[in-house]
């Protein structure tokens, strides 16, 4: 059995050069690959393109408690999202000084991200997307009216790496999920030419039911496991729900 | 002055359009607050990946709040039997499989039915789209909920959406603090009006031409 | 809670007029609706479209033991398919005298058909696919080269009618698979209007884990149990598996 | 007369193109064969909708064959664990992703590596499409098995198919019973000939011109 168990995240990321196209989730902070994200951080590579559902900066926490991708944003050449910022703190102002000296945003709907990464791992070379029409995101793209309904011809996505922050790994590189944080991992990880997981466990081969696996370990390449109370742990995210109730922005924006 | 109808009596009217066995998606703002007042046998469906999901966590309740389930807005909600949980290619196939219905939230609406709700015109970043614009294009059926009018008094109803688009043609029904409106290929129908509104009061705050239904009455929450 | 559970077969296909699309799974026993199947062919509506995985005739079995598609073959107007017949039976040789009647045979690859039910269920208006460039399967199809390679125009499929063969249900319509026969039922499941299951089990609601569902309950739209010994049950698999043996052409076929 | 290799030894001549942490996927035929010789490590796919699955269930174990678990040749394997169990969507996109390696059947190949082998010319109906065509745009890897020519003595490797292509230029590497072929840019490369057989012998049933290899040699199943 190949091993694809590494023991840091730095190993982990060590192959990634200047210019690679990475796609990760950053939404829910159990659904982040934190650690892998402060690897690449810590890695300085420059001219990252990212393809994430969420491009947000860190509001309610501090760098030590979260990392996220905004903390790549000196890194980054471009980014490929259906969210920049949070519409209450004005959105995508928190990147203008970036723009203005060169970082690419392009625009996409969640769903049309979903599939045009699925283009991307079934090999695809394009699709005819119904989203969009009329508004900004078909500005420069083809449109096309196919059996009276018009559409988008959008490009599929085929990023270089994935990081997925799953739940359990085995030792082979299935994986399952833990809640809504399944969210665009599986297809980021089947889009991808390499994916990196973080994991909260990695089990024995067998632990895992055939019948439950989300991601298949064909597309799993690497598995780093997070240390228990460590930077995106469990413990850690529980502890962060436990004071939620501290604050009132928090409590406001989120409880009423 | 009279009153307008509050947020909570417009999501208690939008709530009204859901039936026993439909699925729901419910958007920020105005949407959310409907979850309370759908009836039974409705299921709730979020963009980020579960469907039949629980009723929200409230404030006083925060003990509860599992990291793992939160809906599209960040907001927590509680597992219950028969959720299913899934990834996003199978959410937003979903979303545009034409069996939801989704109550956004808006800014203006067209008398075609465009919607914006994303962007007040302040630039391709001046907003999030997220996954607002796969539920206007692709669910059964599309309820806006909005002021009739902004801060300034100015219509939100319009003959032609001045902020950037969501989705083109794609509103069923408008519901607002003052009126129920339908999206026909005629134009917009008026159906309801709040109390003590008269359909004259409501076009005049307005853009186009609205269409009285014949049998047009005073919003009913029973 | 909306009733989706249906007592009989006959009922649950009552609505199905001349002229629907049904897509469904014809590969494996264990995998075929049969009871819906031999439903529509008690029915005896006519020009129906078939769209599935495996267009077969019943070799080894009588009809007693096996329903499957091939017998409706006197109410087909059209085949859609990667597999027509049997390759070592002369493959298509069988829906010959139907061909000549003009039953039309659209065939596809196995991936293609995928692909082009994850286009119908996500509302996409066309994929371009990189199969079947320089084979039959490119006549009469728009091509188009995109970042230097051909790819071929494919149109989405959106079937009125799925049925599907799953393990269990839940009453919500919640639908979990069993082993190799999960196969192409999710995806038929999601791009169909109307979702038929045949199902070994009706559960209780809560009795399938939400992070093990296959097919979420918005998806099906009828249920039917499958009688314990009937036709298409477990236990009328487990038989025929047990008699395997008695065959020297399955044997030889199977074994070798 | 010289003997030509038998189904078997072609087999084990191409499992020896598997190593350690590679995925593959067998066409039926004489691939199916190359299950029993492939080194520790390596991880079945099928494309009905398993990876990693068990050996074939063989004619003395009937009693192990469970319906639910069969490859897509339809034989009988056992499950085991670490394997993983998937729908059509996921099984061909795994198909298409460039990460397995596919060994398939063979009736014609063509000096610029394109493969026919669903259909020997009896009109669209004359063969089965299934999944080879998506295998063999798809794998990283395509590795075809097939003998050298036909029963009557006509090569079966081609300056250009007489029948129906399953796709273009895909080939990489031919085992035939007679010889070890690789495709390239500049043709058709012998690189290893059957014990006995000289390279005069395999150009004269192979229609295009072969470049010999400069370490051409016997095939060595070690």
């Amino acid at each position: 059995m190949k091993n694809k168990v590494y023991n840091s995240f730095d190993e982990a990321v060590a192959d990634i050069p200047d210019g690679a196209s990475i796609v990760t989730e950053c939404w829910g902070i159990p659904a982040m690959s934190q650690n892998l994200i402060a690897a690449i951080k810590r890695k300085g590579v420059k001219d990252l393109t990212l393809i994430t559902h969420n491009f947000v900066p860190l509001v309610f926490y501090s760098e030590d408690d979260v990392v996220n991708l905004a903390h790549l944003l000196p890194q980054l050449k471009k980014i490929i999202t259906p969210v920049v910022g949070l519409q209450h703190l004005g959105a995508g102002a928190f990147v203008k000084e970036y723009v203005e000296k060169g970082l690419e945003v392009e625009l996409t709907s969640h769903g049309t991200l979903a599939s045009r990464l699925y283009a991307g791992a079934a090999g695809l070379g394009g699709i005819y997307n119904p989203v969009g029409v009329g508004t900004i995101l078909e500005e420069g793209k083809e449109k096309r009216v196919i059996d009276g309904r018009e559409y988008i011809l959008e490009k599929p996505i085929k990023p270089d790496y994935a990081f997925v922050r799953a739940h359990k790994a085995d030792r082979l590189g299935n994986l399952v999920y833990w809640g809504i944080y399944r969210a665009d991992q599986p297809v980021m990880a089947m889009a991808a030419k390499t994916t990196i997981a973080e994991v909260d466990e990695i089990v024995e081969i067998g632990e895992i039911d055939a019948e439950h696996v989300i991601t298949p370990s064909i597309y799993v390449d690497r598995i780093v496991h997070v240390p228990e109370g460590g930077l995106g742990s469990i413990q850690r995210s529980k502890q962060m729900v436990e004071r939620l109730g501290e604050n009132e922005t928090i409590r406001k924006l989120l409880f009423r | 002055m009279k009153e307008k109808l509050d947020r909570e009596v417009i999501a208690m009217r939008a709530a009204k359009e859901l039936k026993f066995g439909d699925y729901v998606n419910l958007g920020i703002g105005i949407p959310n607050l409907c979850a309370h007042y759908i009836p039974e046998g409705v299921m709730f469906h979020t963009e980020n990946g579960a469907l039949g999901y629980g009723p929200l966590i409230r404030e006083d309740e925060i003990e509860l709040a599992d990291p793992h389930y939160v809906d599209a807005g960040g907001k927590y909600w509680r597992p219950v039997p028969g959720m299913a949980l899934f990834d996003m290619v199978t959410s937003f196939a979903m979303v545009r499989s034409g069996k939801l219905t989704t109550i956004l939230g808006g800014l203006q609406v067209s008398e075609k039915g465009d919607l914006a709700n994303w962007n007040t015109g302040a630039g391709a970043l001046g907003g999030t789209i997220g996954g607002g614009m796969d539920l206007a294009v692709g669910a059964k059926k599309v309820i806006v909920t909005l002021e009739h009018t902004d801060k300034e008094g100015r219509p939100k109803i319009l003959k032609k959406c001045s902020y950037p688009l969501t989705a083109q043609t794609c509103v069923d029904l408008v519901i607002t603090d003052l009126a129920v409106i339908e999206v026909s290929e005629a134009g917009l129908i008026l159906k309801e009006t709040a109390p003590g509104w008269s359909v004259e009061e409501i076009q005049a705050v307005t853009e186009p031409k609205l269409i009285v239904a014949g049998d047009v009455r005073e919003i009913d929450l029973e």
